[in-house]
């Protein structure tokens, strides 16, 4: 199972590297050979650097990522399953108002007003990703919540919850589950770009998406500082999708 | 077994078609240790009808899958089907295009998202129609639509023969062929209206083979007469093979050459349709055969062409049936003082439509506790609507729905639970209408959970108690409804809804697909609930039988209004509107109904009684202490 | 209710909107340390300059005052004038837009059919050596992050092979002077959406082809190709079709990556800078556009949501 | 490349004739060709391209003169009489006295914010005057021995008598307006009258490509056959790449840190100078210059006339440094040092100092502000501060930085007797007291400061090889730094 692999490898080290990382040793010259990976953009060990630099990564992306959805899928599913129009149009149409706004100026704006730290992090990734979650889950349920099999749940005023997401949600779950899976790599990304506008993790973090952004400058010099870090990115991307693909298909033969 | 396995096949050797279109050996169907289907054997040549009938939950769907080389989820088949010659299996079904099937629950396998008219024309611009008279083309136009239909339709020239053909086959299925329909999409479709769709999309598809699971569910006599009307016309002209698996009776005993009764899976009897039917010789199909009048009167079903011309010439004659106006409303004085007051569903007004086409216009109906009302109408006459209309699952334009004396709100959602509790509303389509995620006793027991505050599992023991008296016992109702027959989702819908305790149960076709030992135990219960609780029943059916079993009163809809109103008996028997007749022919008169009733028809009407309906009711007896 | 109404109705929503969009940025920029003035004094910040610069900028006036004031001029169609060089915001504009406006319209008419054609491939064989080669490369392709995309294939094909013009430079912003300059840029502006677009396009495939009116379309001997374009697709468009409208978003105000790396003087840049300057009138005129852009674009989605629900009776 | 800036190899000796086309970092779509409000790179560029300054600062940023070709002061140095040259602008009218009082008039107006203005504020333009259309009497409002800086400035530039709009500007420099797209490019000609001689090139293209990778490949490419302003690690990765010349200017930007002497901790003299003696310059050189640079000794202008050399190199002295500390009562302190994206080798150099510090027990906590008001921001506020700057006279940058009415005094450093000192500088005539009151200046900042420099980055430019006459010893901002008229294509 090839998804397995991939997904584990990224995962272990950034489970287990910071254990076995040990401290950060001194500095050499940036962008030079010296250590199995080289040095970075300000002379450390990149291996280090990579050992160490899983944890945040993998933490905000996924808390950003679970609170977008935790947040927008329930309220896509509730316009859908509304049979109130005002009350759609009540709760998509602020979410539009952020859509409206590019990311990019969001961020900047709110990096700099917004206090720093992990949290404000998570919460603005959320934020920016959140309309769009609420958008496509409310798009792909609408179908479905407004077949005869919720006109039944209806007439005997079935709970919000059974209706919406044992049902609704339920049929759609593959959709979501497959926009998930990207919208995880994206905030991988914007959790760098934002760093580096100073929101959340230090700009010289031990980050992997962030040392992905810093390291550029040397891709030509000494391309592990950017490859190593990338490459475990790319396997973490790859294997989560693959696997959820993989569940999916099980789960569909049984 | 093998002898009952013979009978079709030595009728197929000297058949018309000759070529075996479809062959069955040792066919079985297993799903977790349970057998669906055992040793099911038979040939079908070309150009005969083969009926399987059975009672609910006897593997008829199972059998009609086989032969699409479909299977349902985790069923397990062996033994040998061909069709054509060519081993089918779910591997490998057969070809596309050579096997149609027209399935039980029609509203599945349309598209909801593509409107009717394009899918219709893009599979006639694929299989260029055959026949011509129906769609009035000559043979020269014929191959041209073959040769250039579909790169020409593709292109939007010039799409001629497609359009001549859909036009032709949706009045083959009684479907108006104007724009606005073929403009629709699926959902907005009545019940039998879907179904005939499904119906014109085989035809189109001029497959050799066709498995028609129930095509008559749902649908009005009349156009039961039509469909079956076309069956027989693909077997004789077209030499098409047909597989109908059906509870319909009549419709078998027109159509079908042979006959092959299922049981629980096992064919138990089998043979030329007229020999079975005059003598059964197995105990259970003699008590099938027993629920339906045996008639063998040669106009109980029509074909098309006949019925049309009745129907004209009942038309012109209709100024003198219908009578003064004055006089329907003393009549309807009569019955609210029958109602005596005490009137519990109560409907003034109601005007309701769907989009810019009215389907009710002012359409008054009462209900009084314990009484039931039967609605019938032709198919797509908006029954369904009505019912939805009190369900509060469509908003009408106008009128009011009001219960014992409290007008309802407009929707579901505005009514407060004991409403809801006291409205219940068993959907047409009965798969479409549960959550195919959860077990079907799960979903059962929701609503003595949700309206009356039951704990779960008081809930559940109920639900089961319900299921049990519609004959669903044990781990069957501990599946997904993915793992059901049509009928039996049918009972688990009327469960679900009794389970409520409504004062109301609004039964749209409950009937539909039950076989007619199961659909008396239905009505049986039905009837008792309602004497038992004064439940007041507002039915809707094109069955006769069932409306003779239920009905104190028969309110027939036609072109927006209730156009005539009464007495079941009187309606039954000597019914004043065309309409009524022909929807209600009295070939089997109840034993309520009096013998020497002779419903009037016009002049050289062939409707005659030819038989009582004593010795059945006799058979019903003995049959229901068995 | 009717299609025109509805349109008209949230078409009426869309103006308010893109006034909120407006005010938020206003707010949001108000909110950002230091303005116009201390930017143009960049290394030199005395306090004395700064201030001189402020008020010949106007910015001393009241928030609410300058505000309202482009409020009205935007009303009467004049987004007003850089605080930086003076010019009108309206050329700017025109001057920007022309590249991404461009580069965005033929990213999509590539994107559309490459990514759902991925998407219904893999669907098809759900499960597959090939469903998992193509979900691997597009899911590695957007989690290679964009630079650096950018950089091996301007490294390989610009600067080594010398295929392509490894940048934009000196095409004045005039792209088709040179068709040569899109192509790179197309190519990493392709590799971010059509994962999201196939992968969504995938998973609904799956579902609509593993349902019963597609197993009777197929019956019915509709052959393969119609099968899965005319019969599945349209029931895996709808969420595809909303994460086309964020991509529409995207390429008109997004790609800030790419115009930097081939040098595209892009929408992206020009609010970027603009930012960068606390040019307000600027940001303004650039959100306003892109407000509409999106509005009209979420619209466009909606109706075709609707569209792919019909029993919801909403729009038809 | 080759020997940085050295003829002969790959361009061979001047020819006439070609266009250049120079890539730079722009301002966007809203640049403007308004030489007075020149501040970026690319717009200093143009404007010395397009115009002439009355003077400008030669390779040691002493003063050369340009349009002026003479000055001499009155006595007591309050009034200054300059000599124009023979020179016309690109519309044959001559430079006269009344443009350069027009061009002053205007960078010092008021209700302008020029740039200039600043350093033009000794002007007194009231009572200077025009002798004649060729001479010039310039009034200023107090002794300044230094006059001719303040015609060197930046920005200071001559523009014709009038002109208030630059859509096409007309100047008297070497090359003259053909076209201009705001934020993409700008075309200039040849200008056969320019009075120190016409240029080689035909056409000089100023093309925008703010991505630092994007001037390496649009040059690797063949796009262009200049790029301003490369980074060490890019300069490393093309040395010895024969398709880059990489041209370093020595002693370009100034490098450091500027602890604020007014509050705590670095109020405290022994902290400073621990500061001083925990940091290992080479270090900070070889990590965040790549070794493109030399190391500081916490005293500005290195190789700038009047710069003290015979001060003595500080080296890391960690012993000493702990006891300073421990003196200080610092031990454990924990400082945040303000830095942002502001220029390349901030963000590097914080975090590199920071872990300096950790080895003498100081937690210095890097901090990332905004980058758009960073020089705002740490004018007033915090106490440790990343800090650069590009070249000007060692008198401007203490008249400008390190005095009590400084107006961009970082450090905050006000001493009444360094005032004096420095106003005894630029108010006597005798050439040998004014160095010795540099020096003192100096030794004062070299002990106690707040300015801890710690290196000074070479400017690192890259041409194709056929791309002659880039001279290297050119600091940024003086007269041949990004200079082209004395370019040629080969
Ligand atoms: N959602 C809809 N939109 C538009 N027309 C509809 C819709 N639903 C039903 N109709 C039309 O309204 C008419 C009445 O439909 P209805 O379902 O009430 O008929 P019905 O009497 O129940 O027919 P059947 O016996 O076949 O179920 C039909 O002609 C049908 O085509
Ligand atoms: N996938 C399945 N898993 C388990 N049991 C199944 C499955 N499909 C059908 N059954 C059971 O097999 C029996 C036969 O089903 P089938 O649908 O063939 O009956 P039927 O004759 O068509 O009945 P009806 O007339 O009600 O449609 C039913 O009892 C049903 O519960
Ligand atoms: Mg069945
Ligand atoms: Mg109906």
């Amino acid at each position: 199972m090839v998804g397995a692999v991939l997904l584990a490898v990224p995962l272990l080290v950034a489970l287990v590297g910071p254990v076995v990382a040990g401290e950060p040793g001194g500095r050499g010259r940036p962008f030079v050979g010296d250590g199995p990976l080289g040095t970075d953009f300000v002379g450390r060990d990149v291996l280090t650097q990579v050992l160490l630099g899983g944890r945040t990564v993998v933490g905000v992306a996924v808390a950003a990522t679970a609170l977008a959805y935790l947040v927008g899928v329930p309220l896509g599913l509730w316009a859908a399953t509304t049979r109130r129009r005002w009350l759609d149009e009540l709760l998509m149409r602020p979410l539009d108002l952020i859509l409206a706004i590019p990311a990019l100026l969001l961020l900047i704006m709110l990096s700099a007003t917004v206090p720093r730290g992990a949290v404000a992090l998570v919460v603005i990734v959320a934020l920016i990703g959140l309309p769009e979650v609420a958008r496509i889950s409310r798009a792909a349920a609408l179908p479905l919540a407004h077949g005869p099999a919720m006109e039944a749940m209806r007439s005997y005023r079935e709970s919000w919850y059974r209706r919406a997401v044992g049902y609704v949600g339920r049929g759609v779950r593959r959709v979501l589950l497959a926009d998930a899976g990207v919208r995880f790599i994206g905030a991988l990304y914007l959790v760098a770009t934002a760093s580096f506008l100073g929101i959340g993790v230090a700009p010289d973090a031990a980050d992997w998406a962030v040392m992905v952004d810093r390291n550029r400058a040397g891709l030509a010099l000494q391309p592990w500082a950017v490859v190593a870090p990338a490459a475990l990115v790319v396997a973490l991307a790859i294997g989560v999708n693959l696997t959820t693909d993989h569940l999916l298909a099980a789960r569909k033969a049984r | 077994m093998t002898g009952a396995v013979e009978g079709p096949v030595t009728e197929a050797v000297d058949g018309p078609g000759g070529a075996v279109a479809a062959r069955v050996v040792g066919l079985r169907a297993d799903v977790g240790g349970r057998r669906l289907l055992d040793g099911v054997s038979f040939d079908l040549p070309a150009g005969r009808i083969l009926a399987v009938v059975g009672a609910s939950g006897s593997g008829k769907t199972t059998l009609g899958r086989a032969l699409l080389g479909e299977a349902g989820p985790g069923v397990r088949l062996t033994g040998t089907v061909q069709v054509a010659g060519r081993t089918v299996t779910t591997a490998e079904p057969p070809p596309p295009g050579s096997v149609g099937y027209v399935p039980q629950q029609p509203a599945a396998v349309l598209n909801p998202v593509r409107r009717i008219g394009p899918v219709l024309h893009e599979i006639a611009r694929r299989h260029p129609p055959v026949d011509d008279d129906s769609c009035g083309k000559d043979d020269g136009g014929e191959d041209d639509g073959r040769g250039r239909g579909w790169i020409v339709g593709r292109w939007g020239v010039r799409r001629g023969p497609a359009r001549a053909a859909v036009r032709g086959v949706l009045e083959r299925v009684s479907l108006p062929a104007d724009r606005g329909l073929l403009r629709r999409f699926p959902h907005q479709l009545s019940g039998g209206q879907q179904q005939r769709l499904v119906i014109a999309h085989a035809l189109l598809a001029g497959a050799r083979l066709l498995v028609a699971d129930e095509p008559t569910t749902g649908q009005d006599n009349l156009t039961r007469q039509d469909v079956a009307a076309e069956l027989a016309a693909l077997a004789s002209r077209e030499g098409l093979a047909v597989v109908l698996l059906s509870h319909d009776l009549h419709l078998v005993r027109a159509v079908a050459d042979d006959l092959l009764v299922l049981h629980r899976g096992v064919p138990v009897e089998s043979g030329p349709t007229g020999k079975v039917f005059a003598v059964p010789r197995h105990p259970w199909t003699r008590r099938l055969v027993a629920t339906t009048g045996p008639t063998d009167a040669p106009g109980h079903l029509r074909t098309a062409a006949e019925t049309r011309q009745r129907e004209t010439r009942q038309r012109e004659e209709r100024p003198r049936e219908e009578r003064p106006r004055e006089d329907a409303d003393r009549e309807d004085a009569h019955r609210e003082e029958r109602a005596g007051g005490r009137r519990l569903l109560d409907v003034r007004g109601l005007v309701a439509g769907h989009g810019p086409n009215t389907v009710l216009r002012v359409v008054d109906v009462q209900v009084a506790a314990g009484e039931c009302l039967a609605l019938v109408g032709r198919s797509g006459s908006g029954k369904t609507t009505l019912a939805r209309c009190v369900a509060g699952l469509h908003r009408p334009r106008a009128g009011t729905v009001a219960l014992g004396g409290r007008p309802l709100a407009a929707t579901v959602d505005d009514r407060s639970l004991t409403d809801l509790a006291s409205v219940q509303y068993v959907f047409q389509d009965a798969r479409a209408g549960f959550d195919p995620w959860r077990t079907v006793l799960d979903q059962v027991a929701r609503p003595a959970v949700r309206l009356h505050g039951h704990p779960v599992d008081v809930a559940r023991a109920a639900a089961r108690a319900a299921l049990d008296r519609v004959g669903l016992a044990g781990n069957l109702v501990t599946r997904n409804p993915g793992r059901l027959s049509g009928g039996e989702l049918h009972r688990a819908a009327l469960a679900r809804a009794l389970l409520a305790g409504p004062r109301l149960l609004v039964c749209d076709e409950i009937t539909a697909g039950l076989d007619g030992v199961t659909r008396d135990r239905i009505l049986d219960l039905v009837d008792e609930v309602r004497h038992a609780d004064g439940l007041a029943l507002l039915v809707i059916s094109h069955d006769r039988d069932v409306v003779a079993r239920l009905a104190d009163r028969v309110a027939v809809l036609h072109d927006c209004h209730i156009v005539e109103e009464g007495p079941a008996a009187t309606l039954l028997t000597s019914a004043r509107h065309w309409l009524t007749r022909s929807l209600l022919p009295d070939d089997v008169t109840p034993d309520r109904t009096p013998q020497d009733a002779v419903a009037p028809g016009p002049p050289g009407d062939a409707v005659t009684p030819d038989r009582t309906g004593k010795p059945i009711a006799q058979e019903r007896v003995s049959s229901d202490d068995q | 209710m009717s299609l025109h109404r509805y349109v008209g109705h949230r078409l009426l929503l869309g103006l308010g909107q893109v006034v909120g969009v407006a005010t938020v940025v206003f707010v949001l920029t108000e909110a950002l340390p230091g303005d116009a003035a201390v930017v143009i004094a960049g290394e030199q910040p005395d306090p004395a300059r700064i201030a001189a610069v402020r008020e010949q900028l106007e910015l001393d006036r009241p928030a609410v005052q300058r505000y309202l004031d482009w409020l009205a001029d935007l009303l009467r169609g004049d987004l007003g004038v850089s605080l930086v060089s003076g010019r009108p915001v309206v050329d700017v504009l025109t001057g920007n837009a022309a590249p991404t406006v461009l580069l965005a319209a033929v990213t999509l008419l590539l994107l559309v059919p490459v990514a759902v054609g991925v998407g219904m491939l893999a669907a098809r064989r759900e499960g597959g050596r090939l469903d998992r080669a193509l979900s691997a490369v597009v899911v590695g392709l957007y989690a290679v992050p964009e630079f650096a995309l950018a950089v091996l294939l301007v490294a390989l094909f610009g600067v080594h092979l010398g295929w392509f013009p490894p940048t934009a430079v000196g095409t004045g912003g005039n792209l088709l002077a040179q068709p040569a300059v899109l192509v790179l840029p197309l190519v990493v502006l392709l590799a971010r959406p059509i994962c999201s677009l196939s992968r969504l396009t995938r998973a609904g495939m799956i579902e609509a082809a593993g349902s019963a009116y597609v197993a009777h379309a197929r019956r019915l001997g509709v052959p393969g190709h119609r099968l899965w374009l005319g019969h599945a697709l349209p029931n895996a468009l709808a969420p595809v079709v909303q994460q086309l409208a964020r991509t529409t978003d995207w390429l008109l105000g997004g790609v800030i990556v790419v115009e930097a790396v081939f040098v595209i003087p892009g929408l992206g840049t020009a609010l970027v800078d603009a930012v960068t300057a606390r040019d307000v009138p600027t940001i303004q005129g650039l959100c306003v556009l892109v407000a509409v852009v999106t509005v009209a674009v979420n619209l466009v989605a909606d109706v075709v949501a609707f569209r792919l629900a019909p029993q919801t009776g909403a729009v038809r | 490349g080759g020997e940085p800036g050295t003829p002969g190899t790959g361009p061979g000796s001047p020819r006439r004739g070609g266009r250049l086309r120079a890539v730079f970092a722009g301002g966007g779509a809203n640049e403007t060709l308004d030489p007075h409000l020149a501040n970026l790179f690319n717009e200093a560029s143009r404007a010395k391209a397009v115009f002439d300054k009355l003077a400008d600062y030669g390779s040691d940023v002493s003063i050369v003169p340009r349009l002026a070709s003479t000055w001499e002061p009155n006595t007591d140095l309050t009034r200054w009489r300059v000599t124009l040259r023979e020179a016309t602008f690109h519309d044959g009218r001559p430079v006269r006295a009344a443009d350069v009082l027009h061009s002053y008039a205007r960078i010092t107006d008021p209700k302008r914010a020029f740039r200039a203005r600043a350093s033009l504020a000794l002007l007194d333009l009231r009572t200077s005057r025009a002798v004649d259309d060729r001479r010039i009497e310039f009034a200023l409002t107090r002794p300044y021995a230094e006059f001719p800086n303040l015609l060197a400035s930046f920005g200071a530039y001559v523009v014709p008598e009038g002109t208030d709009t630059f859509d096409r500007p007309v100047g008297s420099g070497p090359f003259r307006f053909e076209s201009f797209q705001p934020g993409r490019s700008l075309l200039l000609k040849r200008y056969e009258d320019h009075w120190d001689g016409a240029p080689y090139l035909d056409e000089l293209e100023y093309l925008i490509g703010n991505e630092e990778s994007a001037r390496i490949n649009a040059l690797l490419g063949g796009q262009v056959e200049y790029a301003h302003d490369i980074t060490p690690t890019s300069a490393r990765t093309y040395t010895g790449d024969d398709r880059v010349n990489v041209v370093a200017m020595p002693n370009s930007t100034m490098q450091g840190f500027t602890m604020k002497v007014d509050r705590p901790p670095f109020d405290d003299r022994d902290l400073r100078e621990a500061m001083f003696l925990l940091t290992d310059r080479q270090q900070l050189v070889d990590t965040v210059l790549s070794g493109a640079g030399q190391i500081g000794n916490d005293l500005y202008g290195k190789g700038y006339q009047h710069y003290a050399d015979d001060i003595a190199q500080r080296s890391p002295d960690l012993d000493r440094a702990r006891f300073l500390i421990r003196r200080a009562g610092a031990e454990g302190l924990r400082v945040n040092l303000d830095t942002a994206a502001v220029a390349s080798g901030f963000v590097e150099a914080a975090s590199t100092f920071a872990e300096q510090a950790r080895q003498v027990g100081l937690t210095v906590v890097p901090t990332t502000g905004n980058k758009d008001t960073y020089w705002r921001d740490i004018l007033t506020n915090g106490s440790l501060a990343s800090y650069r700057s590009g070249a000007m006279p060692i008198e401007t940058h203490i008249s400008q930085r390190l005095l009590t009415d400084s107006t961009t005094n970082a450090t905050r450093w006000t001493r009444p007797d360094f005032d004096a000192l420095y106003v005894r500088a630029v108010s006597s005539t005798d050439e040998g007291v004014r160095r010795q009151a540099y020096g003192d200046m100096q030794r004062m900042l070299h002990a106690e400061g707040g300015f801890l420099i710690w290196g000074f980055a070479d400017f690192l430019v890259a041409t194709a090889p056929r791309v002659g006459g880039v001279a290297a010893n050119a600091p940024a901002n003086t007269l041949d730094w990004a200079r082209f008229d004395k370019v040629w294509l080969g």
